[in-house]
């Protein structure tokens, strides 16, 4: 019988943590939202409809988030497709090197790219003095849209590189001999297999450049975003009941909520079983073809690496205070990482660690209930489950402290809420990829096990999980990395001694000091990816199980 | 013993200030958040119900009095100037900003050095002055109202004309400094670690129709986990040795006027400076009208 | 070793109902089969006595006991899915070990009883190979072995040989019956070929829509089926119009294309809407000038069709009238059957019967 | 329509080679059966020439023209896949559509043609439904529909009726041919069942291990089996080790359990390693008092065992010597096998037959 016991549990323990992580958090965000001077009020809505600057806000927001998601799609589909199912010369880079995009916080980031495209940039001075060619300014709209596709490409590929292979072979050969040449049988059969995956994956983007606030506040201060005007208000140095502040990331929640609204219908629906475990086989292209395509993917990942580098040049570079003098190099950048560097690597490691775990175990088990399991409390853990997406970081960690300080519990100025925060924003990423891996398994094959004599609970430990396994791992890998570089929640959260490495970043970068900022940023970059790539070079980890 | 401070100055700052404790106060364990001072404030109001920070380091005294609620009065044994020391002491001065104008002359494409705030509203520097948002940041609305004492309401239109106005405050040294813009009006501390740092095209211009000063406070928490622990380190932070050793490494000028500026950073002395008398409690009273004003003249402008 | 009761159950799938109030008793220790075409509830009964559908109403019970509401795990059956079900990342040794792991049999237990159990199968060369690198029926004979190596209490087979040859069948199926006899296993089987079940099985039940048509011995139910459906569904059959002059006792006489006929009555009454059923096998053919005299059960007929079968050749006939008659002649000892076209006497079983129509 | 050539051609999983240097051809609008064990590469032959696989060596051609390296979509072949491979997105009437819809048939006539296949395959009710909510027999008449709908040059069936009844699967099969004949489709039908391999096919192939065995008109490869192998998979028979006194013309002579026994010789000569392969039906038990004078081909026997079969009763029967019979006995007209334990006399047609042993 399905569904008894282990599984109700399941759903309540699962409902149980998103209301108090999630739930009651945002309601009260909501509840402060209808504070008006004298009890409830829209006042605060009608405020923020009745500004002109804060309607064009949550139009550029609209916008911006669009124009993103397609960006990041354009960009991160072909590189998913290549790596997952082309054999290129340089497939290794090309698997693992779009990470590092969204290892580094998103304002050096911004501000290499600044460096190097902005009004005094590298390239626009060089092509200018050189060649006379004036780059169109970088500031306002192209900038943004620049940055922020560069900058999220990396989530779509991530997203739907384990979907990419685990389309079943056999549904691709029936329709290429019912006469549908490569490109039908994409159109037709893949295509309309990963839409789901693909739905996702741009709705995650969407939520991040909604969300994001570090890159328009520096490239595009005219462009006025609802993000940096909730930020501001968020971090304002006055007061001010916070009403508005409520109401801005109250709309900012609700507009990604629609998106989260418009893509489970276009999901609905289709949930379909494959058959896993007969992965596509890889297409050789034609050498100077592969050549080619393997090629141009390489240039654009390494052009979206380019603060990479700058990063790294200037964690070498001879800097005072918040000069940078290029071309001296020196060490001194690193001299004050050993004071601080210790204790914020430990702790970022130990975060990550437990929210990757936490998120990745977590997410897989909603994914399953809200997939194979379904009820109506799937269906509520289903949303709940998304809507930490639309929270940005700042909020979430503002309501989490709201609601957990004090009272039976107080789980503010310790490690176990700053976890918490990391957990609960990184968990619905956990969701996504493993939803996708869950539709490709059989209903069979867990009733198999449970026909063997093995109970619910323990069957799925011990069919499903390993069947996961690739997308748990590719889950994993996400939350780890993105936690390692999460600066949002956590910084609002942090107490004495728990400080993490992007907040040191944070720190420096917002001083000025962008030496050290970069020599702390290079020693992120490479205590994610040396771990990384161990795993896959030394214990032959496949950490994205592309083979 | 144990103090937690709050500190939004940055981490140069910070290391200053732990080195002097730790020479002063050996015992003194100091524990430090640092982050955005809005975001302090409100984590502090938030934490309100069992607090977890004792001292907060530092706001401009508008701001600090808009969070009077979540602070402690405490009068520190240090003598200050009696304008640095809010009411009932329930702040304490931390040192004082001075509005400047921040060039960076390898952009000034033919323009001519501004000398003071007026050269700024000719149409010439259109889209190449930058500026904090008044509406966010403490040292921006010092500026905005600075301005409007002195050129009313249509210095302000011609200013928004040609101005650019950056979300973070932050943003506009850097962005100076990095060639972004030619001009920003911002503080003189964070100027002045440019042309400290050696980065010669970087100019600091203080104003010849006058500049604005805005002084910033630090303030015991209410509820503090550790009180006695944060008297004895705002006494520190107030005293002479800290105060100078603060300045040295951030040249923010010290509320503590024993400090002797040009000795130690060669930065020339407030009397030296003409300055415009600003009444902090009038700012603040009048803040709501001239940020509408301020909103006004940037719409238009657009 | 249990008797499984299914009593008054009810099994809808989104509303509709598949099964609608259907009971029936499994003997215990029996090999019993459940027959039907494509998409008559086959596998939907075999998921309800396993425990993954619950019954809107109505009980299932083992040996007894009602199990409606006890969980799959706890029911002890083992199940060879129609899809296999293969674990896909684990070996074929895995696969077929993995019930004997969750019951912590010792490891070199488990490894004699695989290895052994594969052998059986015919797979002993194929124990570290993936499902996926494994032939439709090699797929086919892993699922079997995982589900009968752990011995349990009831075993539930749908189609576990479909994908097999005959030889292979054959080989299978007395592994099958071996387990079934030495353990005393009472066995489920799910077929929709009607010579597997009416050689392997002690009962059959007779699906047709979610519908028992009929539960019987195999030689009852292909003797005397109980309608028209059972009569054509076990069994290549002739089922003429047919109008019976009279019934006495089980004798039941009919004319047909103008001939008498004696037939069995199979418990028809005078006045039943029924039709004569005559096996392949119950007609044939006689010799030139042997049927010549005419008589009872003797029919004159024109052949118009043949079908090599291998061991026998199917001929179809005309009779008088127009009626279509099938036969088989068995192939062997020179029997050439007649060319299309040529005139032939029949003669027909006195062991026909007539049955029901519904 | 077109002959399919398959030129020496060998197929490898991972190096392991599994089709080694085979060749077939299959005549233009042929219905040409792939029969054979499971795991013998039947599969393996028709991914091959529906383009799923490249030869490692070896050449495929269409109508003579080359088709190694043509992409498997412009071949023009409908295939069934064994394991159906249905979009599970798409509904029963999208499923069927597809290939439809990439030749860009009109819409009205797509909506005629899926209707009228669906009608044919038994499921017009169903054209709404997702593949997850039918039956395993069901999914497996939308795959034949799909494959069969476009009307393609080439018709390859992967076991397309292994999972339907007798009734459906003599429907589908009639479909099937009236494809093949209306359009003269060349078709290629994998399967593992010999009864149906010898009903349908123009000819039909008999593979080993990879390997053809042999390739012929299902009365020959029937009756003339090539080797033992060929003689056992295509229906049971028996294979008795004897000893050819002498082999002349067409004839041998042999003895069997003391008697006298003449058997085609079926190519064997003198001096090769035989069997004498007598099929089930080409022995049968006389009459008591019939067979008592002794004679060529009469042996006598023991019934050992008695095997329900409907339309037939298997007799196994142990001979002087200790050899073993089996024989099948129709059952019609009150024929009641002889019980176990009692002796018989066996006649064996003389059409029985020597084979190779290999
Ligand atoms: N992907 C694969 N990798 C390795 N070996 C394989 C693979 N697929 C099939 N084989 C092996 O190749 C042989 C032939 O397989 P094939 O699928 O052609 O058999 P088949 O004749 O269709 O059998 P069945 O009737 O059981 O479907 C089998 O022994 C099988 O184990
Ligand atoms: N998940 C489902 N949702 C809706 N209808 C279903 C579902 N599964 C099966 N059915 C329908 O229920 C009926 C019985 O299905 P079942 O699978 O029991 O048939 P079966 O006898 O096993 O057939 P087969 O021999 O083809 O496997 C079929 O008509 C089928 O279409
Ligand atoms: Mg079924
Ligand atoms: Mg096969």
């Amino acid at each position: 019988m399905r569904g008894l016991p282990v599984w109700t549990v399941a759903k309540l323990a699962c409902l149980a943590v998103l209301a108090a992580f999630v739930a009651v958090p945002l309601f009260r965000l909501f509840a402060l939202s209808l504070q008006g001077p004298e009890g409830w009020s829209l006042e605060g809505y009608r405020r923020f409809f009745a500004t002109p600057a804060l309607v064009d806000a949550l139009v550029n927001t609209v916008a911006l988030g669009l124009a993103t998601a397609l960006g990041a799609l354009l960009l991160g589909l072909p590189l998913a497709f290549a790596v997952a199912r082309l054999r290129l010369p340089c497939r290794g880079l090309l698997a693992l090197a779009p990470l590092a995009t969204f290892v580094l916080p998103d304002i050096i980031v911004t501000q290499s790219w600044l460096m190097v495209f902005g009004n005094n940039g590298l390239v626009t001075n060089l092509l200018n003095d050189r060649f006379g060619i004036a780059l169109p300014g970088f500031y306002g709209w192209t900038g943004l849209v620049f940055v922020m596709v560069l900058q999220h490409y990396g989530y779509v590929y991530l997203l739907v590189l384990a979907a990419f292979r685990g389309v079943d072979r056999s549904l691709e050969e029936a329709a290429t001999v019912l006469g549908s040449g490569p490109g039908r049988v994409w159109r037709t059969v893949t295509a309309r297999l990963l839409l789901p995956p693909v739905a996702t994956a741009a709705l995650i983007v969407f939520t991040l450049a909604v969300d994001n606030f570090g890159v328009p506040v520096i490239v595009a201060p005219r462009v006025p975003v609802l993000s940096v005007a909730a930020y501001n208000a968020f971090v304002s140095e006055f007061g001010g009941g916070g009403t508005m502040q409520a109401t801005m990331s109250v709309v900012l929640v609700a507009l990604v909520a629609l998106a989260l609204i418009l893509q489970k219908g276009l999901a609905r629906g289709r949930g379909y079983q494959m058959e896993a475990g007969r992965a596509p086989v890889r297409i050789d292209l034609p050498a100077p073809l592969a050549r080619l395509v393997g090629g141009g993917l390489a240039a654009m990942v390494l052009l979206s690496l380019l603060p990479v580098a700058v990063v790294a040049i200037g964690a070498f570079t001879h800097s005072i205070g918040p000069v940078l003098h290029w071309g001296r190099f020196s060490l001194g950048n690193f001299a004050s990482l050993a004071s601080f560097g210790a204790e914020a690597m430990r702790n970022s490691f130990g975060l990550a660690t437990l929210a990757s775990i936490a998120g990745v175990l977590f997410g897989t088990v909603l994914a399953w209930l809200s997939i194979k399991k379904r009820s109506g409390l799937t269906h509520l853990l289903d949303y709940l489950g998304l809507l930490p997406l639309a929270v940005s970081g700042t909020v979430l960690g503002i309501a989490l402290i709201n609601t957990w300080n004090g009272g039976w519990v107080a789980l503010t100025g310790g490690w176990v809420i700053m976890a918490i925060a990391c957990f609960i924003r990184r968990m619905p990423y956990a969701v996504n990829t493993t939803a996708s891996a869950v539709y490709q398994i059989r209903d069979s094959i867990e009733e198999a096990s449970i026909s063997l004599g093995v109970p619910p609970g323990r069957s799925f430990l011990k069919v499903v999980l390993p069947l996961l396994r690739p997308a748990m791992a590719g889950g994993a890998v996400f939350i780890w990395v993105t936690t390692l570089s999460e600066l949002s929640a956590t910084i609002v959260l942090y107490s004495p001694g728990l400080t993490t490495m992007p907040i040191q970043i944070y720190q420096q970068i917002d001083s000025g000091y962008m030496g050290p900022a970069s020599a702390y940023s290079l020693i992120l970059l490479l205590s994610i990816f040396l771990p990384l790539w161990l795993a896959t070079r030394i214990f032959g980890i496949r950490v994205f199980a592309t083979d | 013993e144990t103090a937690v401070l709050y500190a939004s100055n940055n981490s140069a700052a910070v290391d200053a200030l732990l080195k002097v404790v730790g020479d002063a106060a050996p015992d003194l364990e100091v524990e430090v958040v640092r982050g955005a001072t809005g975001a302090l404030l409100k984590r502090i109001e938030a934490e309100a119900a069992a607090p977890e920070a004792d001292l907060f380091w530092s706001a401009g005294f508008p701001t600090l009095a808009a969070y009077g609620a979540v602070l402690a009065p405490y009068h520190t044994r240090v003598e200050l100037p009696a304008d640095m020391v809010g009411p009932d002491g329930l702040w304490t001065g931390a040192n004082v900003h001075v509005m400047v104008l921040m060039v960076n002359d390898r952009r000034l494409d033919g323009r001519s050095m501004p000398a003071g705030w007026a050269d700024l509203f000719d149409p010439a520097w259109k889209g190449q002055v930058v500026i904090g948002d008044p509406a966010n940041s403490s040292s921006a609305y010092a500026q905005i109202y600075g301005l409007y004492q002195l050129f009313g309401r249509e210095g302000l239109e011609k200013l928004a004309r040609n101005v650019v106005v950056t979300g973070s405050s932050s943003n506009v040294y850097k962005s100076v400094a990095a060639g972004e813009f030619a001009a920003g009006i911002t503080m003189e501390y964070s100027a002045e670690a440019y042309v400290a740092g050696g980065q010669s095209e970087i100019r600091l211009v203080y104003p010849a129709e006058g500049t604005f000063l805005s002084p910033e406070g630090m303030a015991v928490v209410k509820g503090a986990p550790h009180p006695q622990a944060a008297q004895r380190l705002l006494d520190i932070m107030a005293s002479d040795a800290a105060q100078a050793a603060i300045f040295a490494a951030t040249w923010r000028r010290p509320a503590n006027d024993r400090v002797d500026v040009t000795a130690i950073a060669g930065l020339p002395r407030l009397a030296d400076l003409t300055v415009i008398a600003v009444d902090q409690d009038a700012a603040a009273r009048d803040r709501d009208q001239v940020l509408a004003i301020w909103q006004e003249v940037t719409a238009a402008a657009r | 070793m249990a008797r499984i009761d299914i009593d008054d159950v009810v099994v809808t799938y989104g509303g509709r109902p598949v099964i609608d109030g259907q009971s029936m008793t499994i003997p215990d220790g029996c090999f019993f089969t459940i027959l039907g075409p494509s998409g008559c509830g086959k596998t939907t009964f075999l998921r309800l006595i396993a425990g993954f559908l619950a019954p809107a109403r109505g009980r299932v019970a083992f040996a007894g006991r009602d199990v409606t509401r006890l969980p799959a795990h706890r029911r002890d059956c083992g199940m060879v899915f129609q899809d296999y079900a293969l674990f896909p990342d684990r070996s074929v040794f895995e696969n077929v070990a993995y019930g004997l792991r969750a019951r912590h049999v010792p490891e070199s237990d488990i490894r004699r009883r695989v290895g052994a159990c594969l052998e059986r199968v015919e797979l002993a060369g194929f124990a570290d190979r993936l499902p996926a690198a494994l032939s439709g029926g090699q797929r086919q004979r892993v699922a079997l072995a995982r589900a009968l190596v752990i011995e349990p209490l009831v075993l539930l087979l749908d189609e576990p040989l479909s994908a097999l040859d005959a030889r292979l069948a054959a080989g299978m199926q007395s592994f099958v019956r071996d387990i079934q006899r030495d353990y005393g296993v009472t066995t489920v089987f799910v077929t929709h070929d009607q010579r597997m079940a009416l050689t392997m099985s002690d009962r059959v039940a007779l699906l047709r829509a979610g519908g028992v048509e009929q539960i019987a011995s195999p030689r009852e139910i292909y003797h005397r089926p109980r309608s028209t459906y059972a009569a054509d569904f076990l069994g290549a059959a002739n089922l003429l119009a047919v109008d019976p002059d009279g019934i006495r006792g089980e004798v039941a006489q009919c004319r047909l294309s103008g001939a008498r006929l004696a037939a069995h009555a199979n418990g028809c009454r005078p006045g039943d809407a029924v039709r004569l059923c005559i096996r392949e096998e119950e007609a044939r053919i006689l010799a030139p000038g042997a049927g010549d005299q005419g008589g009872d059960n003797r029919l004159a007929a024109t052949v118009t069709r043949l079908t090599f079968l291998g061991e026998a050749t199917r001929v179809e006939l005309r009779l008088q009238g127009g009626a279509a008659l099938r036969l088989i002649q068995p192939n062997g000892f020179g029997a050439t059957a007649p060319e299309p076209g040529s005139a032939v006497t029949v003669e027909i079983s006195p062991g026909c019967c007539l049955v029901r129509e519904v």
